[in-house]
């Protein structure tokens, strides 16, 4: 477990150290809050789901959403026996 | 006591910056500076000493500067009926002393015209009788160089310049056949190490005026001569001024082969695929000067670079061009198939071997099975001791003398071929498949293509090792990506496969017949026909 | 840069990567043939054949049991284990066997009568979600025991689940047996309107005169007793087994199904008690079904079928007008009893593995709904089936009057 | 933004293909079947009319605004909150697809061919793979997928020596249960094909930009044809029934290939994984570079690039934790995928294009540039 995690910051590290002094030398201000907000982003996903942390699923929001639509579409269009 | 101090500290830093070529920096000396045996010549400083008026100072300078080289001969002797001192000094190893005495200085001294004056301009006009004669040399530094390329240098008394005349006489290898590049039925002769004889066999087979060759001098100590060469109206302007823009950028102490320009005008510098073409032949040169490339001559190098090159091109073979067309077309693919085994042949018996059993016919899986027992080592391990083993012999065959050559062939072939297999401790099979691919990565035309591929196998056997088929296509995919995103000199390297130009095909998929290859390929801008729509051959049509 | 970091992002990779599924070729166990049979407990008892490659490839290695014996080792093994699932059976074998089990070139699969009859439903699970397991695999319902089928010794083919496969490859000289892969056997299991079948293999004693064997220069072993025979179908009802077709009566299946590829046709002579052999060259046929006004179901099969003349023993001149029609028209006949006795067979399986219930459902969409509940029990059995032949005879071999003893040689 | 280079239509045709294709033939022709059962080709027929449908008005949509994406000229058109929130959902669709694609592509390696190997494996390799091409660009991108394009005739040859055990009976009786099963079983296939909506997302970079739209056309016409020579294929020669209940139709199929002739080329089905991760990766690679792109533009960014492997780690993670087994991903395939793709590429399309429409607004310096380069094509 934990070696995962310290395998996921090696890879941010790596990540960080080739991108970080390009864009600060390019002055890319935006890019650099939007990289940084996207690794603490995907950090936090990866490393809930390394620790096995009860992190929110957007699928599953999806779903919750799409699935009574897609029920009503089937009931009118398939025939039970194809179910 | 400061500002003297603070004036040496300028001195050295002066004398430590990069030397600027062609640069006027250093101001001039008022007069030829002396220096001992020891003193280093800088270029610099020998272009900012003009040839003086005075005979006397300009040898003694001339022998402080190469004077301590025991083949430099300074010979002194007057001129006319005046009896003006003169001297002629050249290297006796690069010139021809025939060319000296018959033509130089026996017209100076012995059948000099009576009423002629002596100066260069009647020397030109009346007395010296070569075919070539060089420019004026105004400066030391050019002076220098004239002698040391193998010209003589006449310095007339009273005369603020010299003349070099050019009386060079390399002493080079005679034209042989390639050996790197050897055909069966096109032309035998092959570039040699004299930029002279090279730029001959390309003129002889290409007699337009629009062929045009550029000289730069490259290499701070070498002054290698590299010729660009091109034909007008088929080039692509771009294409020459990005070469020309590369090659002044060139600034290095040594330019000794191909591979020194090669890899110092090289669009992508870390890739190992090669993004120049190296020929030694002068009928490819001229193949691709026609199809509006750019070709660099090297002197002392019998190997010409090709740009752009392309993936391709690296893979056509002269021979292509000189039997029919059919067979060229077979023997393409042959040689397409050939690169393909050579590249993948181990990693999949690695990968099938080891994760995909079932994709061997039953019988073969059986025998493998049954010859793999008892070998100690696991199938990736097996394949890439052979694979080293291989590159081993063949490094070893190129480095050892010739006749010691064979015994390296034969005690492969005994120890790898029977004493392992028998000893149990490789598996026959796999014998094959490595020499298989090794014989089929020779197929490859390019020797420099060659390399690469054959050192890709190794991450792809590893790959193999890992995750079976899936790694050796995931190696398989990164290297053609990188393919794909390699160019040379703003051709990308597999065109014209991708992006596509279906007109190029024609001479890739296939070697379509000479008579319908008529567009040159899209590296050239202009003059796009190559032959008239009729050039088809056949019989003459019936008359009723 | 870039490079550096592919470079050292790859690394990472290989690193993080294992080798989970890494197998060396020689540390598996092939298995070529699968048994399943029932224990008297209730068990599934499971057999596989693995075979040992180094007495194939390798020449033949001696010692059987006894390295070192004089006796050529045996080339193959066969494992038997049981389980309440054929998986428990199967990770139970991997106490037997040193190597790692791999089904990915298995054969053929063969059911014993006892778990074909209880039902395969359970059993086919097992082969069907497996990705090694391939779909290509026969599969074979006997009625003998599957360690003897597995273990007879023969020395043409030395393996028996070899063996059964070329015989199975041989299918087309006679057609007396249904080629049946796993994938069609699925297939039909699942359709609507079609039961499956497949091919039987049984054990039968040699014929041939076995020679004494005797010690001494070329010594030879003596023959093997029993031989393997896949002729037959068995035909089954949902997954479970109810009847078996013979030579005759499988052929009869066949031709509805478009699957003759071949075959021997005997045909009485018409005069005498004589035979004639035809061998069939190809066959078309084509199911018709019907819903007469009055409700009854009708199917027509019209075969169309070319066949050589191999044989005969009728004086019979091909040369003469009618003699090729006269026994174009005995040929009709007789696959029209094979089909007819194929039909009545099945029918009284209740075993619909013709399809005809697929061939209603196809024309008649909507008396299906009303019929497909009882199809099997009510409606196919009271299908009339009607075979309409149209036989050929395209060549004849090199004779064209029959071959005939001089007069004198009579007297 | 950083130029990113110029490539053709056919270019962009052989982009839109692989967006689509490799998915479409994993696990789509096993739900149409299931859906439509014997009427698969009639879904298939369809989804394809649909499809060309929604690529049609994406494409005419695109050719308004010829040097610009949709993420930049939405804003302008529906106005700052509801453009800003169209584009977001463009990039959310390409995003959410990438990472599904990522879980399907895991899914089937683990089952079909590495049962011991974690799926995290595949999904870590294809995504550093994909992450390159974006790295490399446009061109790149599309050179490899070309490449890949020109192997997929070659397999698909293979698929004729299926053609044997079609049976046509399978395919009868036609339109059994009226024409619903198959309107349902052409959602899935018609929303997949509908990625083809990603020209609004190319467009500033075709060159030839007049033939874009008949190009994104054939693109869709092409995948079809592959789709159902797959539905076709397995349909025909496994009946209806047992292909709805196989997770990959494809792959089966391939497996059942048997070339009596060549036994030799008996179980390629593993070269079907060679193709097949070509497939896979450049469908992720064209996704991601998609919504990289719209991502930078709606960022206004001067360059995704720094963007690209944060971006990569966060679809993994996603992949990974959305879905928590291969059943739930195949429900989710069949029961939400289309109506989410389908609301993005069609709705969200079809209302910008409206607005356009009504506002008469049409973009970038050479206004109207496709249509009246056609005109003065016409007369000369």
């Amino acid at each position: 477990m934990v070696i995962y995690v310290l395998l996921l910051i090696f890879f941010y590290v790596l990540v960080a150290y080739f991108e970080v002094p390009r864009m600060l030398k390019n002055r890319m201000r935006r890019e650099l809050v939007s990289f940084i907000a996207l690794s603490v982003l995907g950090f936090a996903l990866a490393a809930g789901q390394i620790l096995n942390l009860p992190l929110p699923n957007m699928n599953k929001a999806i779903e919750a959403v799409v699935r009574p639509v897609y029920q009503a579409v089937e009931s009118r269009l398939v025939p039970p026996e194809y179910r | 006591m400061r500002p003297r101090l603070i004036k040496k500290l300028k001195d050295l830093l002066v004398q430590s910056r990069k030397p600027k070529w062609g640069g006027k920096q250093p101001p001039l000396p008022p007069e030829p500076p002396e220096g001992g045996p020891d003193k280093v010549w800088e270029p610099a400083e020998l272009q900012g000493i003009p040839v003086a008026k005075d005979l006397k100072t300009n040898l003694r300078l001339l022998k402080q500067v190469v004077g301590q080289n025991s083949d430099f001969i300074l010979r002194e002797f007057t001129v006319g009926p005046q009896k003006t001192p003169a001297a002629l000094a050249y290297l006796y190893p690069l010139v021809d002393e025939e060319k000296i005495n018959a033509f130089t200085l026996k017209s100076l001294t012995v059948d000099y015209p009576p009423d002629t004056p002596v100066s260069f301009a009647s020397i030109k006009q009346h007395v010296v009788t070569h075919g070539t004669l060089n420019e004026d040399v105004s400066d030391f530094w050019s002076l220098v160089l004239a002698i040391l390329d193998g010209n003589a240098v006449l310095l007339l008394s009273g005369a603020a310049s010299a003349l070099s005349l050019n009386v060079s006489e390399f002493q080079g290898r005679e034209v042989a056949e390639s050996l790197t590049e050897s055909v069966v039925r096109g032309p035998r002769d092959s570039f040699v190490e004299g930029l002279k004889r090279n730029i001959m066999l390309v003129r002889q087979r290409l007699k337009t005026p629009n062929l045009v060759l550029e000289k730069f001098q490259l290499g701070r100590l070498t002054q290698t001569a590299v010729v660009l060469g091109y034909i007008k109206g088929l080039a692509a302007p771009e294409l020459l001024e990005e070469v020309r823009e590369r090659l002044k950028r060139i600034d290095a102490d040594a330019v000794l082969s191909s591979n020194f320009v090669e890899e110092m005008i090289a669009d992508s510098p870390y890739s190992p695929f090669p993004q120049t073409l190296a020929t030694e032949r002068p009928d490819r040169v001229c193949s691709y000067l026609l199809e509006g490339k750019a070709v660099l001559i090297i002197d002392t190098t019998p190997f010409t670079l090709v740009v752009p090159a392309t993936l391709p091109m690296l893979l056509q073979s002269p021979e292509d061009y000189y039997h029919p067309f059919a067979i060229s077309t077979a023997v393409r693919w042959l040689r397409y198939f050939a690169l393909l085994i050579s590249v993948t042949a181990s990693p999949f018996y690695v990968a099938i071997t080891t994760y995909h059993q079932e994709m061997l016919p039953f019988e073969l899986l059986l025998s493998i099975a049954a010859a793999r027992q008892g070998v100690p080592f696991p199938a990736a391990l097996e394949a890439l001791l052979l694979e080293v083993t291989f590159e081993l012999l063949r490094e070893a065959g190129i480095r050892l003398p010739r006749p010691v050559g064979q015994a390296v062939s034969i005690v492969g072939a005994l120890v790898i071929g029977q004493a392992a297999v028998q000893a149990g401790v490789i598996s026959p099979l796999l014998v094959i498949v490595v020499a298989l691919a090794g014989i089929a990565s020779f197929a490859t035309p390019s020797y420099e293509l060659g390399i690469p591929l054959r050192m890709i196998r190794f991450p792809l056997i590893l790959l193999a090792a890992v995750l079976g088929l899936f790694g050796v296509t995931v190696g398989i995919i990164a290297v053609l990506i990188h393919l794909a995103g390699l160019r040379s000199f703003g051709v990308p390297y597999l065109s014209p496969l991708t992006p596509v130009k279906f007109s190029e095909l024609k001479d890739v998929l296939i070697r379509a017949p000479l008579w319908a290859m008529r567009t040159r390929p899209g590296t050239s801008k202009r003059d796009w026909h190559r032959l008239a729509p009729t050039s088809k051959p056949g019989p003459p049509p019936e008359k009723s | 840069m870039r490079w550096a970091a592919a470079l050292v992002l790859l690394a990472f990779m290989l690193m993080t990567a294992g080798c989970w599924d890494l197998q060396q070729v020689e540390e598996q166990a092939y298995i070529t043939g699968i048994g399943v049979d029932r224990t008297p407990e209730g068990e599934f008892k499971l057999l596989f054949q693995v075979v040992n490659p180094n007495t194939i490839a390798g020449g033949g290695v001696l010692g059987a049991i006894t390295p070192g014996a004089s006796i050529p080792a045996k080339s193959f093994r066969n494992y038997v284990t049981a389980g309440r699932t054929l998986y428990e059976a199967e990770r139970a074998m991997d106490l037997l066997i040193p190597l790692a089990l791999h089904t990915g070139h298995n054969r053929e699969v063969v059911f014993s009568e006892a778990v074909a009859r209880q039902g395969l439903l359970d059993v086919m699970s097992f082969f069907n979600r497996r990705v090694e397991m391939r779909k290509l695999m026969y599969v074979l319902v006997t009625q003998a025991d599957i360690e003897e089928i597995f273990d007879l010794p023969n020395p043409i083919i030395a393996i028996p689940s070899i063996r059964l496969e070329g015989i199975i490859r041989q299918q087309h000289w006679t057609s007396f047996f249904p080629v049946v892969r796993l994938g069609d056997f699925l297939n039909w299991m699942g359709a609507e309107g079609r039961e499956t079948h497949c091919a039987v293999v049984s054990v039968k004693p040699t014929e041939a005169r076995t020679l004494r064997p005797y010690a001494g220069p070329g010594f030879t072993a003596a023959e093997p007793l029993l031989d393997v025979e896949v002729a037959g179908a068995a035909l089954f009802r949902k997954d479970k087994l109810v009847g078996f077709l013979n030579q005759k009566e499988t052929r009869g299946l066949l031709w509805v199904l478009n699957k003759v590829r071949g075959g021997p046709l005997l045909i009485r002579c018409p005069e005498s008690d004589k035979f004639t052999s035809v061998s069939i060259l190809r066959a078309h046929a084509r199911v018709k079904p019907e819903i007469s006004a009055d409700g009854r179901l009708r199917v027509t099969i019209r075969i169309r079928e070319e066949a050589d003349l191999e044989e005969t023993q009728c004086k019979l001149d091909v040369g003469e007008a009618g003699a090729i029609a006269a026994l174009e028209a005995l040929q009709a006949k007789t696959i029209t009893a094979e089909v007819m006795s194929a039909v009545r067979r099945a029918q009284e399986c209740r075993s619909d593995a013709f399809g005809f219930g697929e061939a209603f459902h196809r024309r008649y969409p909507r008396e299906w709904r009303l019929m497909k509940e009882n199809w099997s029990e009510d409606f196919f059995p009271a299908v009339e089936v009607e075979v309409e032949v149209d036989a050929k005879i395209r060549r004849v071999g090199l004779r064209k009057k029959p071959l005939t003893l001089a007069p004198k040689m009579l007297d | 933004m950083r130029e990113e280079g110029r490539i053709s239509a056919f270019q962009a045709m052989v982009y839109q293909i692989s967006v689509i294709l490799a998915t479409l033939i994993l696990f789509h022709p096993g739900i149409t079947a299931m859906q439509a059962r014997q009427d698969a080709w009639i879904a298939a027929l369809i989804a394809l009319f649909s499809a060309l449908l929604v690529v049609f008005m994406a494409a005419k949509l695109a050719l308004r605004f010829p040097d610009e994406s949709v993420i930049q000229y939405a804003p302008r058109v529906m106005g700052w909150f509801f453009g800003k929130l169209a584009g977001l959902s463009y990039i959310f669709l390409f995003f959410w697809l990438a990472y599904y694609v990522q879980r399907q592509f895991g899914e089937l390696m683990t089952t079909a061919y590495f049962p011991l190997t974690p799926n995290i494996v595949f999904i870590l390799i294809i995504t550093l793979l994909a992450a390159y091409m974006v790295y490399a660009g446009l061109e790149v991108l599309c050179r490899v997928a070309l490449l890949w394009g020109i192997f997929v005739p070659a397999f698909f040859l293979l698929f004729m020596f299926i053609a044997k055990d079609i049976n046509i009976g399978h395919f009868l009786p036609v339109l059994e249960n009226g024409i619903g099963p198959a309107v349902a079983g052409s959602l899935l296939p018609g929303a997949t094909m509908a990625e083809a909506a990603v020209i609004l997302i190319l467009m500033p970079f075709i060159s030839d930009k007049r033939r874009a739209v008949p190009a994104s056309l054939a693109a869709v016409a092409a995948v079809f044809v592959v789709f159902s020579i797959i539905l076709v294929g397995s349909v025909g020669s496994f009946g209806a029934d047992q292909t709805g209940r196989l997770l990959f139709p494809g792959f089966t199929l391939y497996r059942r290939l048997n070339i009596p002739a060549l036994p030799v080329l008996e179980r390629l089905d593993a070269l079907y994984m060679a193709i097949w991760v070509g497939g896979m990766l450049l469908k992720l690679a064209t996704l991601f570079y998609a919504g990289m792109l719209g991502l930078g533009q709606w960022l206004g960014l001067k360059s995704h690039r720094p963007l690209i492997f944060p971006m990569g780690a966060l679809l993994v993670a996603l992949s990974v934790r959305s879905w928590d087994n291969v059943v739930q991903l195949v429900n989710f395939t069949t029961e939400v995928a289309p109506f989410v793709v389908l609301s993005v590429t069609a709705v969200i399309t079809g209302i910008t294009l409206i607005v356009a429409v009504l506002r008469g607004m049409r973009g970038g310096p050479e206004e109207g540039g496709g249509k009246r380069a056609s005109a003065a094509d016409k007369k000369a």
